[in-house]
């Protein structure tokens, strides 16, 4: 039997509220599948599993809180056989098809509500199509749902709704107590554990944004890029150079092999989510502005998974244009580094003794003195200047 | 499409965009991105929207222009034929 | 430079030809079993061989199963390569011992010093009205069983080259040949010779469902196959061919790619191979099954002699049909 | 001398020769399938030793049975129905002529070489713990006296002292293997003694030869309660089975063990001694041709099992 247990989503993590479960006993779960809601200090977390089998029991009950590790839940893998419970009862139905062809498949019962009956194939392709199974009807047998109606269903849905609706307006209330108390919690830690070090380094945004507005005009408004996109992107290149600073500090400094950028985003009613773009070095500007396109939304409804949130290995703040002229980051342990963007200014400098005035971005890096030095972090920044000189090899 | 047309598809984009504000009590001279607290990357979903919805176009150069409720709701009115 | 023209061949005379390679491209090889010299083979698929190779090369041995399967495995061990004939798969029985106990350990049990390179083959299968004590599918059996690689002949081109790969093993092989087949003329290449015992086959490509079989079932896939493309399903037949080690990804690939599988063996079903194969299905390609895994298998009664009762004990072509029928057109 | 014990056994010999003869006929007419195994020439062990026995000893055989089955009195339109697979057949049809059986006369039918051997010592041993004064007896092949169960069977039946009498009935050849390829010791007789256990010779080619040295056997079992290993030497004058190209052999071989066929030997003996006449003989052959015709109509009259009822007797309860 595996014990499936509150997951730890962080190092500043130590409890969770279980807020809602999103199986019942008796349910078939694949690795990867959305389980439960949890409710955490960072806000309501999907929680994922990573066993495929079937849910035995819920040890947890809604709106409890438990420590980091409790077991709540019982999963039975798949493949191991349990004595016939009546909470399976449901399991048992839609599986009972498989009898002996040879003999007469015995009548299906009318498919009860819980019951639905769906091939694994057909449910994950109506999961990954956002479509609610319980509006298809079946064809196979027993009127089980069958990849065929899911596909007619989706195209059938897809003519129909261009452009999408505007999704229901019932965000889940924001706890922005926790998140606020999650970030008082880690910032805390910081300070009292990492000694910080600050650099700073003006970088000349006008090649950028030029290139920027010209590859923007060229595409349909769905399309455009933020400036934002070429910062995380020229961050992210620049690591590649530096692997001390995409790294944590956990009884010394230990490399990490992705570069997972974690991206601060405030939430308008107070506090901050930062998600993680994963191997944002290896992302185009295309693919960063369509993560952001998916993250941003979810992270402002707190819907984020538990793995959106558990694996960036740099922080990454950026004020935006309305913001702060710089910005001195509090590193979010244990990474040792969080590299700031203010706002793009528009400023005179001085360039072969005249003065001119251009778009000017102030960026900043902080960094863990335990992990690095103020040398490493100057040549960081530098190459970070280089290239946002050179936007088009983004 | 009426100015109130027009004002009630803002309202209901914005209400996409950014669930957790009230757009309907923005005044008619209110920077809409500053009051609602709105950054660059719901600026640009609310045009994508805008696009969407109503089939207009508003380039970079242009977002100057749609600052408030009053002006974003003229602008809109001359790019509809 | 191979030569590709088909040429009309038995089973039998397959197998015989891949014995007769074996002897002749390897001084260390020699054949021991029950009637496999003078009588020619209880299946005479060694006939004539002790004419051409002498007895120090075809050894008749006593019925002594567990003697002289025990005696394949020592001379495996010192440097021989040993083919050992089991006549059928119900006298294997009482060689179990010797196949489970000493060729499937020793290399374990050894740290790895002792390896066992003999090759064990029997006859099995249903089919020819020869009653509960020698009708008999035991593959699922000795596929269980880790150290042995279990072999299911189940074509022709298998039939002449499995043998030649299986000598090549540093491992004991057991090699399962299909009794009712023998007489089964069917063309292979004039070249044919080693096959890969490491993957399973797909032996007609197809989209709409996996008719994953072995061994008996194989050329009952196939016939039931030709039989449904006329009535506008595309079913791939996958051989397994080995059984152990299982070739899982050719599985997935091909549940992948159909999203339904009907698993077809004569042995029984409980505990039996197709038991496993849906186990796999279900571990590696869930989420691709558009329809419940089904299972044909043999009835689970002992087999019976009179033919209408054989026949209903193991799948048939009919039967395949109809299962995949009703998987498809529920 | 009298006359009918003669008559009985020269009656036994023939109607199995006869019925044999019949079932090579159904077998070639595709009535029978599966493995027929003749026991033609080997008449005289089976009918000499079943003389000797009571009527409630167990009795179990090889797959080379018809012989047994008939010489203990089972009924040959059970036996023939049996070998086409009808139900009306001593094993409902679901053996075939390798698993004949009947739950007083014969325990099998037994296929797989020595597999019954141990049985019936175990059989041997209910009936000593039970002290019923019945005994065991055990037809097998000298085949079966190279496999391991042999030995097992042997040992273990002189450690327990259990009344079975062990009957080897040595053709010369194990399927195609003769004896001296097969056995180190062609001796058979010798592997008794290793045992400890009491061991005769009789000519498996004279049935009053093979009855004497029974009786004796049987005798000293049902009185001592111990083992007693009879060796019977004989020939068959078929093929191994129906799918048997017999090149181990030569034809000139066969011929000559065919002079000794048990059948002519004891009608000649008894011709010549005046004991029966050859009008006797006649109405003997007129007898048996008319009870084989009767097993064969009974067989072609008989019914199918339903299929519906393949899984009948998998377990006791069905």
């Amino acid at each position: 039997m595996i014990e499936f247990r509150m997951p730890s989503l962080g190092a500043d993590m130590e409890a969770g509220t279980l807020r809602e479960w999103k199986v019942k006993p008796g349910d078939t779960v694949e690795r990867g599948d959305i389980i439960a809601d949890v409710e955490t200090m960072k806000g309501i977390i999907e929680i994922e599993v990573f066993d495929a089998g079937v849910v035995e029991q819920l040890l947890v009950k809604e709106d409890e809180k438990v420590p980091v590790g409790t077991v709540m839940a019982l999963i039975r893998p798949a493949g191991e056989t349990a004595a016939p419970k009546p909470a399976e009862r449901h399991v048992y139905e839609t599986f009972k098809s498989i009898v002996n062809v040879k003999e007469e498949i015995p009548p299906v019962p009318a498919p009860v509500h819980e019951g639905l009956r769906a091939s694994p194939l057909a449910r994950r392709i109506a999961a990954e199509n956002h479509l609610d199974l319980s509006t298809v009807q079946g064809s196979g047998e027993g009127g089980a749902i069958t990849r065929e109606d899911v596909e007619k269903a989706i195209a059938e849905r897809d003519i129909r709704l261009k452009p999408r609706p505007a999704e229901p307006a019932t965000a889940p209330a924001a706890s922005t107590e926790n998140i606020r108390m999650a970030v008082a919690a880690a910032m805390s830690k910081s300070n009292r554990e990492i000694p910080h070090y600050y650099l700073e380094t003006s970088i000349d945004m006008s090649k950028a944004l030029a290139w920027l507005a010209g590859a923007n005009r060229q595409r349909p408004v769905a399309k455009r890029l933020l400036p934002v996109v070429l910062l995380i992107k020229a961050t992210a290149k620049a690591l590649r150079e530096f692997p001390d600073l995409n790294a944590v500090w956990e009884n010394g400094l230990q490399r990490k092999a992705e570069i997972n950028i974690g991206f601060v985003i405030s939430l308008r009613t107070g506090g901050l989510i930062v998600p993680a773009i994963r191997n944002a070095d290896k992302k185009s500007p295309d693919d960063l502005m369509e993560t952001l396109t998916d993250l941003i939304p979810r992270a402002r409804a707190l819907k984020l998974r538990s793995s959106d949130l558990s694996e960036s290995t740099i922080t990454l703040t950026n004020l935006g244009d309305d913001g702060a002229d710089a910005v001195f980051g509090v590193i979010y342990p244990p990474q040792v580094a969080i590299v700031g963007f203010g706002g793009i200014r528009e400023q005179p400098v001085a360039e072969n003794g005249l003065i001119g005035v251009r778009p000017v971005l102030r960026a900043t890096l902080a960094g863990d003195h335990r992990a690095t030095d103020g040398l490493t972090g100057s040549r960081f920044l530098a190459a970070l200047q280089q290239l946002l000189q050179q936007p088009e090899t983004l | 499409m009426t100015d109130a047309d027009i004002k009630t598809t803002i309202f209901q984009l914005l209400k996409r965009i950014a669930p957790d504000t009230e757009p309907t009590l923005l005044k008619p001279n209110d920077n809409i991105r500053d009051t609602l607290g709105i950054d660059s990357f719901d600026a640009l979903q609310f045009i994508i929207a805008l696009n969407e919805k109503l089939g207009i176009e508003i380039p970079e150069q242009d977002y100057g222009k749609t600052a408030t409720l009053e002006q974003l709701t003229a602008y809109i009115k001359t790019k509809e034929r | 430079m191979g030569d590709k023209t088909g040429i009309l061949i038995t089973y039998r005379e397959a197998l015989k030809q891949a014995l007769r390679e074996a002897l002749l491209s390897d001084d260390r090889v020699f054949l021991v079993g029950e009637d496999v010299g003078r009588y020619g083979g209880a299946f005479a698929v060694s006939k004539g061989l002790l004419q051409e190779f002498g007895p120090e090369r075809i050894m008749d041995a006593p019925l002594s199963e567990s003697g002289f399967t025990g005696a394949g495995i020592g001379a495996a061990l010192a440097g021989m390569r040993p083919i050992v004939e089991v006549m059928t798969v119900n006298f294997s029985l009482l060689a179990m011992d010797q196949i489970v106990n000493n060729a499937a350990t020793l290399l374990h049990m050894s740290g790895g010093q002792l390896n066992v390179p003999v090759v064990i083959r029997m006859g099995c299968g249903i089919g020819r009205q020869l009653a509960a004590q020698h009708s008999h599918s035991w593959e699922p059996l000795y596929a269980h069983i880790p150290g042995l690689i279990v072999l299911s002949v189940g074509t022709h081109e298998d039939a002449r080259g499995m043998l030649l790969s299986a000598l090549k093993s540093p491992d004991p092989v057991v090699i399962f040949e299909y009794t009712y087949m023998l007489n089964l003329e069917k063309e292979i290449p004039a070249d044919a010779g080693a096959v890969d015992i490491t993957r399973a086959k797909v032996r007609r490509e197809g989209r709409n469902i996996s008719i994953i079989t072995y061994g008996a079932g194989v050329y009952k896939a196939l016939d039931a196959a030709a039989e449904l493309a006329a009535a506008g399903i595309e079913a791939e037949v996958l051989d397994l061919r080995v059984l152990r080690p299982l070739d899982e990804a050719s599985v997935v690939a091909s549940v992948a790619k159909t999203h339904r599988a009907l698993v077809v063996e004569e042995a029984w079903r409980s505990g039996g191979f197709a038991a496993e194969i849906s186990a796999r299905i279900m571990e590696k390609a869930f989420y691709e099954l558009d329809a419940p895994v089904q299972r044909l298998c043999g009835v689970e009664a002992p087999i019976p002699y009179p033919k209408h009762l054989e026949d209903a004990s193991v799948p048939q072509i009919a039967d395949i049909v109809n299962a995949v029928k009703k998987m498809i057109r529920p | 001398m009298e006359k009918s014990p003669y008559l009985h056994l020269l009656y036994q010999m023939l109607l199995i020769r006869r019925f044999e003869e019949k079932c090579a006929e159904m077998y070639a007419k595709t009535n029978i399938r599966g493995f027929l195994h003749l026991y033609i020439g080997e008449e005289a062990v089976a009918v000499g030793v079943t003389q000797a026995l009571a009527g409630d000893d167990y009795v179990l055989a090889t797959y080379r049975e018809h012989g047994h089955a008939l010489a203990r009195g089972m009924d040959a339109g059970a036996i023939m129905a049996e070998m086409y697979g009808k139900q009306e057949g001593c094993s409902r049809g679901r053996g075939g002529s390798m698993h004949l059986f009947d739950g007083k006369k014969l325990y099998g039918g037994n296929a797989i070489v020595a597999g019954h051997l141990s049985m019936a010592v175990g059989m041997a041993l209910a009936a000593k713990k039970q002290k019923q004064n019945r005994i065991a007896c055990c037809f097998f092949g000298e085949g079966a006296a190279a496999e391991g169960e042999f030995h097992e069977a042997m040992n273990l039946a002189a450690l327990w002292q259990v009344p079975v009498l062990f009957v080897c009935e040595n053709n010369y050849y194990a399927m195609g293997t003769a004896l001296r390829f097969s056995h180190a010791v062609q001796e058979l007789e010798k592997k008794g003694p290793a045992y400890g256990i009491e061991t005769a010779v009789a000519d498996g080619m004279d049935v009053l030869a093979v009855e004497r040295a029974a009786r004796e056997a049987v005798e000293k079992v049902r009185a001592r309660g111990k083992p007693y290993f009879l060796v019977c030497n004989t020939y068959r004058f078929r093929a191994h089975s129906m799918f048997d190209a017999e090149l181990y052999r030569n034809k000139s071989e066969v011929e000559e063990w065919k002079k000794r066929d048990p059948i002519p030997r004891l009608s000649d003996f008894l011709l010549i001694k005046k004991v029966i006449t050859e009008q006797d003989v006649q109405d003997l052959e007129n007898r048996v041709a008319a009870e084989v015709q009767k097993a064969v109509d009974f067989a072609e009259g008989g019914t199918w099992e339903p299929v519906e009822q393949l899984t009948k007797f998998v377990y006791s309860s069905d």
